[in-house]
This record gives structure tokens, C-alpha cells and sequence, in this order.
């Protein structure tokens, strides 16, 4: 490392790669995000890619992105504004610009800014020069020619798919990272191709000693690492649900099974499952969500842990087997990772937007639980307890997510599974003979499980209503309402085994409460958190329990002047509160853009409710 | 099927299986014969009773598991294959039947269908097809004949319908067996050769609807016809049939034609024998497909090729994972690939 | 006409037809109904039949009953208690008692009172000896034996069928109809089977006879006709629907094309308008529900008026392709015959429980319009006016009837469909230079309808995100956001073209307001009705339009003390009010059993409410 | 297909099918030389621009529509078969193309496609067959060849894949055929003869998928091994196919052989002369069975057998209905059966 360069310490950065699909720019994010765990940083990231595989070269559409959070202190999202943005060509940089913050830096591959990719781009002049980048840093490295260069040896497709590490190598350098470890990256992901391996590193060294040379880079900047003691990982909310299930499984004794079918952005949950066979799990890859769903409540009433995952589309599909669920109260958690809607909508960014159709979308009265988790790492817990409550209260759990958070990736406290609470389902003993399959537990409701197999309780169940008790199928008047009731009471029972809503804040209340709920925890946390910073009277309940709600959460509503409810759709939450709490006001403030909040979006907002009176 | 035997099961008869509650199905339904030769066959399998497990969709046939003292489950309509694939994946050990209606099988749950029997399951499937949809009342389904005045086709349907065999082959099914309510001889036999059968077994019941569809199989169960209008095939016999037993079938370049023994100088020896093993499934498809009144309709086990079969290939996976990998509880996991301690 | 016998006026009359689901009661029940129709009577009925096609004769799963209300003044509900029960045997009679009015006359097969008989219904001891029908007047007859007698040249299972007309015979009798007019129904029903007819002719006339010496009978009653004026039939909902939707078809021009998989209780539906070929009408008996309501989707985009019918379990399972309807902003309706849930929960019963389905039950935001029909007859009026909001508005349209509207009948007062409003879809021009896909009129934000074939207008739409105007895939984060908000406000907007929710009672306001929507309309306004000739301080307001609510919704509630929300559900309607108007303060009463409202039981719970302070 | 002419559209050129907008599937795609295909075929169909309509599922396969300058629909995942059936019977006049991939069309689709080939009705299907989910990033499909290592399947498939034509004529299918992305001419002439069928065609076009199942066609594709490893159907013509044109099909049985011209004395008439219009479907399905290593791969119109089209008859029944009826306007119909008047 050059030491005539001054070194800055950073309490954060946020650094946004952007390229074509084919540019490796997902690569370089998480080669960065693995190197800068192991620097001991605290991170958050989130990819940003187009729907299509891949979209045609250099246009807008076609930009995929990777932004990353890196710092000392508590990391809540991927940030912002970008404080460096990594622009492989025009198209990038249009796509991303306004995501920069003033002063940034920009670095641009320079070999690609000309007239043929400006016009791919859309841009009419040429942007380097008519003004549009002013109040920018802008770094133009000839990436393409000096890569080129580095692997003369190579065939010239093969060397541009090394682009990248040139630009790892840049940055490895502005933030004072340790090569190395970039390079133990690359042997690990080439494992089998020691071609690729020396390649990429001299392509990766070049990099960095481009940047060593550059007279643009004099200050180089070092980001304190985080406080946190613990073991930590970086992991996306896809693999954290996976693992989350896997946690019940093992801490329930059940074997888990998941029957699903590929839905963007839930796929990876299927995907990293059926990689697990070594710890027992099976997944059942479905010929639609229906057989998807269907598989996992036969699983389950076979005495698997049953698991089904989708996005808002599969959710719709499996709306009617979901009944069959809560008909047969067996065991089963729906996870949807939601996804901008109505119909196909918008595949590939996050929305809320599916909340009133987990609480409604089936026929006939028909209550499940609904919950949510609030950020990646917490998509492990969420799972968890869903998986926990659906074994106890033997009842459909569905747990919402979204794609931010299925994608995103944070600094993850690795829990110790054997400290976990341990999972006892109300498993029906062999040869009991007063076994009835509606026989619940005065406390819970929950009716048990009679797995098949087991001696002296063949019984038979399915989706006509059944008789209290006895469970035979019956078409009597007042049993129906009866059970109608049960189902309904079995769900908000599970509120005694829930923790309170907690305030975070003013416990004992204030002038303006912020609500929300899913995957919007880590912006608006921040942003309460902030304005708490400068002595603003604001609380926040984030909700991790919908249906049934806290048992505190009127008390909690009821202690704040003013309430307000922040979602990502058009106020689903907001309308199921004043439906159940129809006594308080409720102020909302809802983006429906197939993107996250921005922490500085809703400071505003929250300053301007503040400043009402 | 399942192969758990146990020894202090060997005693069970029909009765262990006969439900105490009433039979809701019309009096006269076919379904009643079936029901029996079920209950007559499950003693003979060798299975514990409490590792039986029969799963239905909606419909008439599909109130079936109501009547069969074992686990049961009355599922969706259209859902009973995946349903049944959850309970066999979950636990290989079960004996898991699935019981279905034409229209439950193959008008909404067609999917699900083709799919079960491609991916060779160990499961078995009844298959009670009346033609009709005998529980919504009289609408036609993919299997009613071609012109049939229904509720709904007060014109005559204009849908080609399924045969459910040659759908089965097309799907890559490894066992067909067509069968009849009237015939409980042949019931018990095709149904306990559907059991042992590892992998999908596809067994389709005639049945009459005697409501709705009444004698809609009348040409092959009237007393007067029905030897003359079906074949019986064997794996391992020839295939003849006839009142007198003089009929049979050869090939004539890739058709199969009927003969008569003792005519043009046929003689038994040419008479095609049944392999119902062969695993190319042209015969099996061609004999599936027979229709009156050219040909007999054929009946028995058509096909019973055995194949890899999924959740036989499933546990393998498992075990071999778990053997071979250093991850034994999740805790290895979650502290496995780039971790980071700190303080 | 025997003299000597006394004969009462009745301004109304409830019989209730029970016996095995083979004893023909549905039979002898449509032929009272059409005697009683061509007699001038005003009348509803309704069939209650098992959900199993046929059920273990003698039991009580196996009854099968027919409700028939007829009277002079308006008739709205089919009765809550009978006046006359027909039990064919036993378990006819247990299933009924407690459905008929203290003093009530009950008519029995005395043939069928055995002992045998008793054990299969469940009757311990002897019903005619144990004092079970004290207070009621109990007519023995001997129907088997009197049948088998009067057509001994028939064999006895042909015989036996015929009883049903001995029953006739005798209400015939009993309520001074002429016999002409039950033959009349005979010959018609079996036209070409003439030996048929014959044989209950005879049993009619037996019937009739037995009657007329009877002493039991020495009083006969004359039912008043109704004051109605016009030209009427009796018609069911379901028929009342398909007609309804084709009268929509014929007034807008645009051929109507079903796609539907049967359903219970929706099938009806379907079978009618398969029938009706000769007026034009393509139905398509799908494979399954989802391709049901696809092919309606796809027969739309080729112009014709695509609807899809179905019940609760079916509505799930099209919740997918209701989204891509939203999206793709085409005329669709769905007509949901809503039966008790959840699951495939209680086929045959009536239920209100799926409105928050029909509301909310797709993955994103994804407005549709909900409406509800209020009696058989007005099932035709909806069906028609949902027809004319989607193809005017190019929405989809959700239309909840229910089990008893469908199967239930009415006297219906036949509309001239001349004098029908045009309904006028804004079909795209051949040509139009201008045209664009998304491009909205601006009073109803209603896009245009290009239909294939048609020059100059081929464009390509779908499921994912819209661009506004052109149409074109769009994954802009504001655009998002400005299609959202027009999808719902143009469903909004269509408050401009509907009635403002009438008030039936005090318009000016008073002490309580009932609320009420759908198929309970007959029970709550006769409830309501029956307390105000009272004096009492009541008023209904019965909701035809859910979504988007009529334009003086608010102030209607804001004029009432109190308002009392009564639905066949657990509280839907009432929390979809309270999301929506939270002001006010809702009392609810429910009924979840699978049985329609009784008045009486509604007018004790509005008196409770009125005295209340 | 629909038989609308139209005189002034006799100068249609592939041009008038081209869309503005870009193309956005991967460079290297299987797909683009499909669509080029396509659009070549559509002007000679002699059908009005206006009067075709493109429509498709979800999948890399189903943005077809976008980029074919008809009426366009793209529909849900699996959904196309029956939105397109609803176009269909709204306007037979219409030229209906299906778009889908081997996902769209036989897993969440199968169902819709079963039936649509049943009925019959005059659809054209492309089956783009890429033997994995491309849109979703390399998922296995129903067509994934058994043992296959992909994302979801990191052990191997243990699934038996679907064969389409084999599937479609299970399903009663009337026209199947089978062509690759890398031969626009066969493409184009097998398009043709699609279009030209009247009933349900569905054309299975292999399709490289250049990012998640690069080469899984190779040994079809490969300029070397192509000759050898597959055979071009034609309709009238001797099955006779290799590099050197001297291998040929023969019936040995009931199955099929590979035989050389010229060695053991065959000759080229004993080589199988190809019906496609046989009504019979067992050697239509044998060949579409026919695979590597034994067999070459059958490629062009395998089947196109007339029989009765599901859209042709509804019109008829209509038509009937209309002239027979005496209730012409609803008026009639409220106003007939059962009426009382009064007042
Ligand atoms: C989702 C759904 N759609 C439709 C129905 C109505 N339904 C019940 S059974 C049935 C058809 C039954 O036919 P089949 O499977 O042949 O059985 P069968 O009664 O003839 O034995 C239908 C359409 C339903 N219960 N659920
Ligand atoms: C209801 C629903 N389920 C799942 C998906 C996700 N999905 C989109 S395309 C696809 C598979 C595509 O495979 P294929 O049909 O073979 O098309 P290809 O991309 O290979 O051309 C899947 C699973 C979806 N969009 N909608
Ligand atoms: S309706 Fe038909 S199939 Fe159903 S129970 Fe009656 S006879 Fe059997
Ligand atoms: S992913 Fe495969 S199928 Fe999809 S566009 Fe790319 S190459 Fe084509
Ligand atoms: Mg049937
Ligand atoms: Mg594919």
C-alpha cells in the first residue's frame, strides 16, 4: 500500500456497482460484501437486476445493479445514496445517477463512453460533457483497454468477463482492503479452474495498481469496523428462511418437507433446500403451486413439517388448498416472498402488497396466521416461530416477506441452535382410545396430530366441515358456527404465546408513533432512530404479528397523539388496523413503486407530521 | 406398494377394514362392489393396518376413504395425486392409495395426473370412471363418449374424450390395469397386482352411475355380450377370449386384428401371448386402446413395466447426503463458509 | 268441490314438501308452485336437499325438502315456519318438527311409521305416541298403501313413484286448487311418455278424492292472489342470472361467451346457458375453474362478453387470472354463488362468506368491483347491470349471489328488455391513428376495447406493468405508482354511474339503521317492514354495490343512533364498513349455520337493539 | 388455422410482422431464429394481418408475442391454452399461435394442454423446448432429461421427463411435429404445415438455451453427428435419413429398426413409407418416441391426422340452434314456458 496517499476513516459507505448483465457486477458485490465481513465491517446489501435473463447490451433495461452497505455502527439497509457508483457504461450511469449522492465519487469505464453507447443509453449529448455530471467526482478508468492488456493471453471474450476484478481492484485499493483476500475469493468460486483463478487475479492486481498510480484516488479511506462481538455471516433473507425452517424441523423433531414450485424472487428458498438432504430435508420441485402446496399438507399429514414457498401469483394459486389447511388444522407454514403486483406486475421488485390477500384470500371464514419478517437476517427467526407456532397451534402459518428482503443481504449474529427454544407438537399417542380427532386442548384449541403409522388411531379427515370433537363430517347448523368460532379463537388465542408489541422509543407514549410492518424495518428504523438523534418526539411499533395482533396493541395505539402507518402499497395494513381499531386516526404514508423507502423520504415525512399541529 | 410386513397382522380379513357409519352412495351404485373387492384385497397386502393410507379428491368416488377403515384423507378437488405424493414422500413406508373420479383425475386435476405417473411413485390409484360427474349431477366429463347429451351438452358433447391408458403411457405410466364393478373376481386380482406393483399403478374401474349415467358400460357387462366384448389378458397367456373361447388377437403388420381358432387355419400358437413386463409400451398402448366394435375391450393388468421409482430414488439421495456429508445438525451449518468471530 | 265443507281466505301459506331424496318432493313442489303462479299467487320457494347425490334412504342425511311461501301481498323470503309439514316418513318428520309453526298441520305416510322406520331416522320412541307432536294437527294418511291401490297394473317400484301425486292430490284439495292444473304440469313434464301420465293422473285424483273424505280436512283454505300487475313467472336465481347476462349481451351487442367448470351450487348457471345456443350464447365447459375464467378473459380480448360463474372453492382458484382481468383491464364478470367455507366446507349451504375474498383475494393491488344480488328475481337486474359496469367501465365484476338466491325462486315480474338500458363498450375505431392501448377516457378512466381483427389496432397486452397510454412493458418506479392509483380510482369513479344507496324507511334519519347486503334482503326487509307497521323507529339500508360504495354511503350512516350490521358470515361486511368509515359504531349480528336469516329471529334481535338506550 | 382471406394482403412480407422495439432475449438465444421463422411463415398464410393473434404464458419462450406485430397476449405462467381457446370460440375467423416453453406448457400448463389437443380446436402451438426454466434462472422442467444436475436438482433429477409427442398423443392429439432452432428452412415448412392444419397443431421446436442448458441439443445439432442422429419426416416419403442417405427405418415386429441400404440386402423399398395422415396413431407414436442412442431423432409433421375440430362444431351447433329456434331475441325466451299475466 502506498503511503504517500492520506487515509480517511469512515463511519459508512455506501458503494452501488452497476453494468450490463453480462458485467459481473453481482460478483464484485458480493466479493466485496464477503471481504468486507472479514474485515470485520458490519454490511447490508441488495441486488438490482432486470426481469429479463438478460436484456439487450448496454440499454437501460438492461443494467444490472449491486449496492452495498458497509460501516462501523448498526447497518439497517443498503442505504440510500450512494457515496460510489461503479458505472461500466452509459447506460449504468443514466440508471443510477439519481441514486448518487452530491459529491460523490463515479467511476466510469471510460473505453465505453462513445456516441454508439450513448444512443443505447438514450442520451442525446454526451453526458461527460454537457454538465450533467457536476458536483460529482468522476473517475474515468479505461477499464476495457487495460483489462484487455492484463490478459493478453486470453481470447478477448473470455478477458472481458474479467472486467470486473479490475474494478474490484480499484476499490480494494480506495478502501485500503486487503488483496488477499479478494484473491481467496476467486479460488474459492473457480475452485476447479486454475486458468480462471491466475487470470482474474492479474486482472484484480491490475486494478489495484492502476488505482495506486491514479492521482485520483490521493485519498483512500478506511471504514471502522463494527462493535458487534459474536459470530457473524453475511446472508440474503432467502438463505436466512431456508435455515429459519430448518431450525423448526430440527427443533420440532419433524423432518421438513417443502413442496414448491419456481416463482421469482422465492426460487432461492427451493433451491438452497434441495441442497440439504444432508440434514434431512426433502423438497418436492411441484408441477404447479397447487400440487406444491397440496404435497406439503399430505406431508404434513403424514408427520412432516410442511412447507410451501411462492410469491404473490403462487399465493393466489394455492388460496384454495390453504383452506384445506385451515379446514383440517394441520401443521403448515406458506411463505410469500411478495413482489410488485397485480398479476405477473412487476417480477422482480419488492412490494407489500399481498397482506390483505394472506389475511383474505380464501373462501368461507377461513383465519391463518399472518406474520412478517423484518429484515434478512430476521427472515431465520420469522421462520422460526412461524414454523413453531403452526406445530403447537396446528394451524397454516403465512409468512410474508418481500423481494428486498429475499435478496438483500446483512451482517448476521449466527444464533446457537441448541440454545433455541425447543418445538413440541401435540402429537396424539399410539392406541389412546379416547383419541378424537377434534378433540382440542382446552388452552390452545389445537386439535393433535394422529400421524399415520401410528396404532389405534386411523382416523379420517378433509375439507367438509366437521363435527366438534368427533371430527365426522357434518352439515349440522349450530356445529358449524361452533367450529367457525373455534378456528377463529385458535388463531387469536396464539396472542398468549406472542410477546407484547414492543415501542421502540417512548414506551410510555408520545406525540407521534410510526407503524409498519415486513421488510420496510431497517429504512424506517433508521429514519425514526435519526430524527430520536435530534430530540424529535417520535416512536416506532414495527409489527412482526398481523393476525392475531399483540395482546397490547390498543394500549400501545392508544398512547400516541398521532399515529402513522408507513407501507410500500396502496395502505393494507393501515385499512386491517381501522378495521380492528376503528377508535384511533390513523395518517399513512404509502410508495408503491416497486422500491424501498429511502431513510431520507420518510425523515421528511416524519418531520412534517411532527411539525403539524 | 409399501413392503413393511409385519407378523401380527397376517390375521386381518375384510372386516378389519369395513367403516361402522353408513355407505352414501345411491343404491345400486357401482361403487359398492368396489368398495368391497378394496376391503377384500387389503388383508392380502401384507401391511399393517395403520400404515394404510387412502387419499381423495371430490366426488362421489371420492368419499371412498370414509368407507375404508385406515387413515384417510378427503382432500380437494382434483388434489388427491399431490396430496398422496406429500404423504408418500413424507413417510415411503405407507401404503398410499388414491381413489378418483374421471373428472376428478383428469378434468381438474389432469396435472397433477400425468405428473404422478411420470414420476413413478409408489402409490396406487383408483380410478372409478362413470363418465360422468356423478356428484354435481350429470355434466359430461373428459371421458364421456363423444356426442353425449349431457346437462351441459343438451346438443351432444364435441369433445374427443380421454382414454384413460393410452393418456397413462403417453405420461410415461409404468402399470395400467382396466377393471369392472361387475367382476369382483377380476377386481381382486387386478387390485392386489396394482398393490404390488412398485411404482405408479394406474387401475381404471369401470363403474356405473345408475343415476346419471346408467349403462353406460352396458356392452361390456351385459350377461348376453360381455364375454364376446372383452379380453382378459394375463401376463404370460395368450390372448383369447369369446364365449367360446375361440377368439383372439394376432398382429397384422403393426395393427392387432381379431381371429377366430380354428378358422383360415389359426391355431393357439399364433395367438399373441401377454408380456405385460415388455417395457416398450407400443402393445400395451395399442392394446389399451381397443375399442368395440372392431376389437374386445381389454381388461387385466395391461401394463406393469417396473422402473426407477421416485421415492425409492428420494430416500437414496438422503441417505447418501447424510452419509457423506460432515453437516450433521444445523448448528455445522450456520458455523460452516465465511464466518466472522469478533470480541 | 265437496260444499258441506268450510273454506278460510289466507293471506299467506307456508308448506314444507319433506321425504327421501326418491320420494319426488322437488317434483310435487314445482308442481305446487306453478299451480300457485297460474293461480295468481305471489311466492317464493325453496329446495333443501343432502350433498350427497342420494343418501341411505330413511335417514335423516337422505331427507330432501321443499319450502313453498305463497300469499297475496308481497312475498319475500320463503318462510321461516311452515304451516303445513308433508313428512314422508320419519326422519322427514324429525329433520322438520322444529321448522314448523306451533298448531301447524302435518301430513305423514302413515305407511312408514314402523319401527324400522324410527330406528333409521333416530327416533327412540314412538314420535306419534311420545308426545313429540303435541299442539299440532296430525293427518295420517296412508299414502303407499292408497298409491300401490290406485295404480295396481304398474309394478310397485313404478308405483312407488307416483305417491308424491297422492300427496298433491290431497294439498290440492286441501287449498281449493284446480286439479286441471296439476295434470296439466303432468303432461307436460312427461310429454312423450303417456302411460306416465296416466298412472298420476290416478294418484292425483286418489289424492284428491282421500282428501275430500277425509274429516281431518273439514276446513280448506283459499290463498288471496296478489295485487301485482304485469306479466310474471317463477324463476330461481341461477336461471334468473343467465338470463340476466344475456340480456346484458344482447343490449351491448357483444355475443356472451361463459367459460365455467360446474360448481355446486353455481352448475345451474352453466346448464342454462348451454341450452341457449339459439340466442347465441357460447359456453365452454372448461377443464378446470382457472381455465374457466382464462378462456372468458381471452373470449373478452376478442370482443365478445366473457364471464366465468363459479362458488367460493372456484373463486379461490381463479384468483390468479381475476389479477391478469385487473391488469389487462377487460370486461369480465364473475358471478360467485357463495356456499357455506371454508374448504370445500358446506357445498350445499347457503353462506356470505366470501366477500373479503371477492374484495381482496388477488396478490397486489388489485381493485375489481364487487356487487350482490338481493332475490332471485334481482338476480337477473345484477347480472345485467354488472355486464353493463364491465363492459362500459373494462373491469372486472365480481357478483356475490348465494345458494339460496340460486335455488330459491320467486315470482318474478318480467321486464321488457326493449325498454332496457343500451349498454354502449367503448370499442376502439378501425384505424385510429391516435390509438393507444392504455389511453383512458377521461370521465370514467375506462381504456379502449381494440378487438383483434379490426384494422389498425394490433398491440399486445398482459400481465406485467403497464406503461400509462402506450402500454408498453414498463418497470418505472412513477409509473408503477400512477397505474396503481388509476386502476382504483377508475373502479371509484363508477360511483358516478350508479344509484345513491336508498333508504328504505326513515330517509331523513332516525334511531336505527339496519345494514344488510346480498341474499338476505327477503328476511331483513320483511323484518323490518313488519317492525315499522308497528311504529317502531327502524330503517334498512340493503347494499347492492360494495365496491366502490354508492356516492352518499357516509351520510346515509351519519344519520342514524344506531346501526346494526347483519350478515350470514362472521362480521365481513361490517369490517369492510369500519376500515372504510371508522366514524361510526357498528352492533352486528350474525348467523353462520348455513341457513338463511329467520324473521323472527331477526325482528327479537332489532328489538333488543331498539330498546336498548 | 382459420382460412380468412383477404386479397389485399397477397404482399405481406416478413417485414409487416417485425416489431419496433428490441428483441430482449440473451445474445445467442435458440429463440431468435425461431421468430425470424415465424415471421417469414406468416405472410403466407393468407390470412389479413389484423386476424392473427399471438398468445403465450410466462417464460423467456412466452415474450414471443411482443416481438410478433399481430394481436398480442401475454398471459399468466400456463395459462395461454385456454386464453387462447376463449379467442378461438369468441372468433373462429381469428388465426390462433400459442407460444410456450416446455415449463409453461407441462408443468403448470399441463393440464390446459392435454385438453386443448383433446378438443381439437384449431390452435397452433410452439412448443419452444429448452429442456429447463430459463426466465427463472435454471430450474428443471418436465422435459429435463433424467439425472440432469441443475439448480433445483443438485443431486440429479430422479424424474422421468415427458416426451411432448408422445404426451400429445396420449392426450388424442391430431398433429405433432418436431423441428430445431438451427434449421430455419425446416422450421419454415413445418410452420406452414402447422398453420395449414385444421385442429390443434402443436409443433415441439428444440430450442438452445445459450445460458442455463447450453448444448443440451448438441447431439442434434453438431454438423457432424446431424445427419446421423436425426431423420426429416415428409409425408409420402421413404424414412431415410444419414450422411450418406443410405439408412433407413424398418418394421421388425412391432418395433423399429435402423437398417442400411444396400447391406443384407435391403433395398430401398423395404424401407417405411411415412403417413402422417394414418388416423391410427401407434407408428406416429413410435417414431415420436424414437431416441439416441439406438434411433435417430424423428423430426418434421410426425402426425396430422383430420377428424372433427372442437371450434367448427360449436359454430355448427350455434348455427343450428339459431335456425331452429323460434325465440330469436331474450324477449322470446322470458316471454315463453310458464306465464301468468295480470293487471
Ligand atoms: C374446486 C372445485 N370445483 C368444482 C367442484 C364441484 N365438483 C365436485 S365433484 C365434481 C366432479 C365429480 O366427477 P368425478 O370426479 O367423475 O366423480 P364422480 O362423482 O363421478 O364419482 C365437481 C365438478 C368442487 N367441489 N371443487
Ligand atoms: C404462477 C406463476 N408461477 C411461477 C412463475 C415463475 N415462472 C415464470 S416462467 C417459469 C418457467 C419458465 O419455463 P419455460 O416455460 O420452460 O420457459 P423458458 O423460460 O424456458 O422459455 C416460471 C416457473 C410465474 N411467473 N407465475
Ligand atoms: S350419483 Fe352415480 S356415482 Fe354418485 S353415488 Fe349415485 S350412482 Fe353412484
Ligand atoms: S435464459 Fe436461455 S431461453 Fe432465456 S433468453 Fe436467455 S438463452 Fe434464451
Ligand atoms: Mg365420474
Ligand atoms: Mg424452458
Amino acid at each position: 500500500m502506498s503511503d504517500k496517499n492520506k487515509v480517511v476513516e469512515l463511519e459508512d459507505v455506501i458503494i452501488k456497482f452497476a453494468g450490463d448483465s453480462g458485467d459481473g457486477m453481482q460478483f464484485t458485490g458480493n466479493q466485496f460484501s464477503d471481504t468486507s465481513v472479514n474485515a470485520g465491517n458490519d454490511l447490508a446489501t441488495f441486488p438490482d437486476y432486470p426481469s429479463e435473463v438478460r436484456a439487450p447490451q448496454g440499454t437501460i433495461a438492461g443494467v444490472s445493479g449491486f449496492q452495498i452497505h458497509i460501516g462501523g455502527k448498526d447497518i439497517h439497509t443498503s442505504g440510500d445514496l450512494a457515496d460510489v457508483l461503479v458505472a461500466m457504461n452509459p447506460a449504468a450511469l443514466r440508471k443510477n445517477l439519481k441514486w448518487v449522492r452530491e459529491g460523490g465519487t463515479i467511476i466510469i469505464d471510460i473505453d465505453n463512453f462513445d456516441n454508439k453507447h450513448y444512443k443505447k443509453a438514450g442520451y442525446e449529448e454526451d453526458p461527460l460533457n454537457d454538465g450533467t455530471l457536476k458536483g460529482y467526482k468522476i473517475i474515468k478508468a479505461p477499464i476495457t483497454t487495460m483489462t484487455k492488456s492484463s490478459v493478453k493471453e486470453l481470447d478477448s471474450k473470455v478477458a472481458l468477463k474479467t472486467k470486473n476484478q479490475f474494478v474490484s481492484g480499484m476499490l480494494y485499493f480506495l478502501f485500503n482492503r486487503e488483496l488477499e483476500q479478494g484473491k481467496q475469493f476467486l479460488r474459492q468460486k473457480f475452485k476447479n479452474k486454475p486458468k480462471l483463478v491466475e487470470a482474474n487475479i492479474d486482472v484484480l492486481e491490475a486494478g489495484y495498481h492502476y488505482a495506486e498510480t491514479l492521482e485520483a484516488f490521493e485519498t483512500t479511506y478506511r471504514i471502522i469496523s463494527a462493535e458487534k462481538t459474536g459470530s457473524f455471516r453475511n446472508i440474503t433473507g432467502n438463505v436466512a428462511t431456508a435455515w429459519g425452517l430448518m431450525a423448526a424441523a430440527e427443533k420440532s423433531g419433524r423432518p421438513l418437507f417443502l413442496g414448491s414450485y419456481p416463482i421469482t424472487p422465492a426460487t432461492e428458498i427451493l433451491q438452497e433446500l434441495s441442497s440439504k438432504k444432508n440434514l434431512g430435508v426433502k423438497t418436492f420441485q411441484a408441477e404447479d403451486e397447487i400440487a406444491g402446496i397440496s404435497s406439503a399438507i399430505g406431508a404434513s399429514f403424514a408427520g412432516n413439517f410442511g412447507v410451501t414457498t411462492t410469491s404473490g401469483p403462487g399465493l393466489s394459486l394455492k388460496s384454495e388448498a390453504a383452506g384445506l389447511a385451515v379446514m383440517t388444522e394441520l401443521p403448515l407454514v406458506i411463505v410469500d416472498v411478495q413482489r410488485g403486483g397485480p398479476a405477473t406486475g412487476l417480477p422482480t421488485k419488492p412490494e407489500q402488497s399481498d397482506l390483505l390477500q394472506a389475511l383474505y384470500g380464501r373462501n368461507g371464514e377461513s383465519p391463518v396466521v399472518v406474520m412478517s419478517a423484518a429484515t434478512p437476517g430476521d427472515c431465520f427467526h420469522a421462520a422460526f416461530k412461524a414454523g413453531k407456532i403452526a406445530m403447537e397451534h396446528m394451524v397454516p402459518v403465512i409468512l410474508l416477506t418481500d423481494g428486498y428482503l429475499a435478496n438483500g443481504s446483512e451482517l448476521w449474529n449466527i444464533p446457537d441452535v441448541d440454545s433455541m427454544p425447543n418445538i413440541k407438537p401435540p402429537i396424539a399417542k399410539a392406541n389412546d382410545e379416547d383419541y378424537a380427532p377434534y378433540r382440542r386442548n382446552p388452552e390452545t384449541l389445537a386439535r393433535e396430530w394422529a400421524i399415520p403409522g401410528t396404532e389405534g388411531l386411523r382416523h379420517r379427515i378433509g375439507g367438509l366441515e366437521k363435527e366438534d370433537v368427533s371430527g365426522e363430517v357434518s352439515h349440522d347448523a349450530l356445529n358449524h358456527e361452533i367450529m367457525v368460532k373455534y378456528r377463529e379463537e385458535k388463531v387469536q388465542r396464539i396472542a398468549n404465546y406472542i410477546p407484547e408489541q414492543p415501542i421502540y422509543g417512548n414506551e410510555d407514549g408520545g406525540d407521534v408513533l410510526v407503524v409498519s410492518w415486513g421488510g420496510t424495518y431497517g429504512a424506517v428504523y433508521t429514519a425514526v432512530s435519526e430524527l430520536r438523534k435530534q430530540g424529535k418526539d417520535i416512536s416506532l411499533a414495527h409489527f412482526e404479528y398481523i393476525k392475531p395482533f399483540p395482546k397490547n396493541t390498543r394500549e400501545v395505539l392508544s398512547k400516541f397523539n398521532k399515529i402513522i402507518v408507513t407501507e410500500i402499497n396502496n395502505g393494507q395494513f393501515v385499512n386491517y388496523l381501522r378495521a380492528h381499531f376503528p377508535e384511533f386516526n390513523y395518517l399513512q404514508y404509502n410508495k408503491i413503486q416497486g422500491l424501498p423507502f429511502m431513510i431520507y423520504e420518510l425523515k421528511d415525512k416524519f418531520n412534517e407530521i411532527l411539525e403539524e399541529k | 406398494m409399501s413392503t413393511t410386513t409385519d407378523n401380527t397382522t397376517q390375521e386381518l380379513t375384510a372386516k378389519d377394514f369395513k367403516t361402522d357409519g353408513p355407505v352414501k352412495w345411491c343404491a345400486g351404485c357401482g361403487s359398492y362392489s368396489i368398495l368391497s373387492s378394496v376391503n377384500a384385497t387389503l388383508p392380502k397386502l401384507g401391511v399393517r393396518k395403520e400404515d394404510i393410507v387412502f387419499v381423495s379428491g371430490i366426488g362421489c368416488s371420492s368419499r371412498f376413504p370414509y368407507y375404508v377403515k385406515t387413515y384417510g384423507f378427503h382432500g380437494l378437488h382434483g388434489r388427491a395425486m399431490p396430496i398422496a405424493s406429500g404423504v408418500k414422500l413424507a413417510n415411503p413406508e405407507l401404503s398410499v392409495w388414491v381413489v378418483t373420479g374421471d373428472g376428478d383425475s383428469m378434468a381438474i386435476g389432469g396435472n397433477h395426473f400425468i405428473h404422478l405417473l411420470r414420476r413413478n411413485m409408489d402409490i396406487n390409484i383408483l380410478l372409478l370412471n362413470n363418465k360422468i360427474y356423478g356428484l354435481t349431477k350429470g355434466q359430461y366429463s373428459p371421458t364421456t363418449p363423444f356426442g353425449s347429451k349431457t346437462k351441459t351438452s343438451p346438443d351432444g358433447t364435441i369433445e374427443h374424450p380421454f382414454k384413460p391408458g393410452e393418456l397413462a403411457m403417453g405420461a410415461e405410466g409404468t402399470f395400467y390395469a382396466r377393471t369392472i364393478d361387475t367382476d369382483p373376481k377380476m377386481m381382486k386380482e387386478v387390485f392386489l397386482e396394482a398393490a404390488k406393483h412398485k411404482g405408479a399403478a394406474l387401475t381404471e374401474v369401470l363403474q356405473n352411475c345408475i343415476i346419471f349415467n346408467n349403462k353406460v358400460h352396458q356392452e361390456i357387462t351385459d350377461k348376453d355380450v360381455k364375454e364376446d366384448n372383452t379380453i382378459y389378458l394375463k401376463h404370460g397367456e395368450p390372448m383369447i377370449f369369446g364365449k367360446e373361447n375361440d377368439k383372439g388377437l394376432v398382429l397384422d403388420g403393426i395393427k392387432l386384428k381379431v381371429v377366430k381358432i380354428g378358422e383360415n387355419g389359426i391355431t393357439k400358437d399364433d395367438i399373441l401371448v401377454h408380456d405385460a413386463h415388455e417395457p416398450d409400451d407400443t402393445l400395451h398402448y395399442m392394446l389399451a386402446r381397443m375399442a368395440l366394435p372392431e376389437f374386445p375391450l381389454a381388461l387385466g393388468v395391461i401394463r406393469a413395466h417396473k422402473t426407477a421409482v421416485y421415492d425409492h430414488m428420494l430416500e437414496e439421495q438422503v441417505e447418501l447426503a447424510k452419509e457423506h456429508s460432515k453437516v450433521k445438525k444445523l448448528n455445522d451449518l450456520l458455523n460452516s463458509g465465511e464466518i466472522v468471530k469478533k470480541g
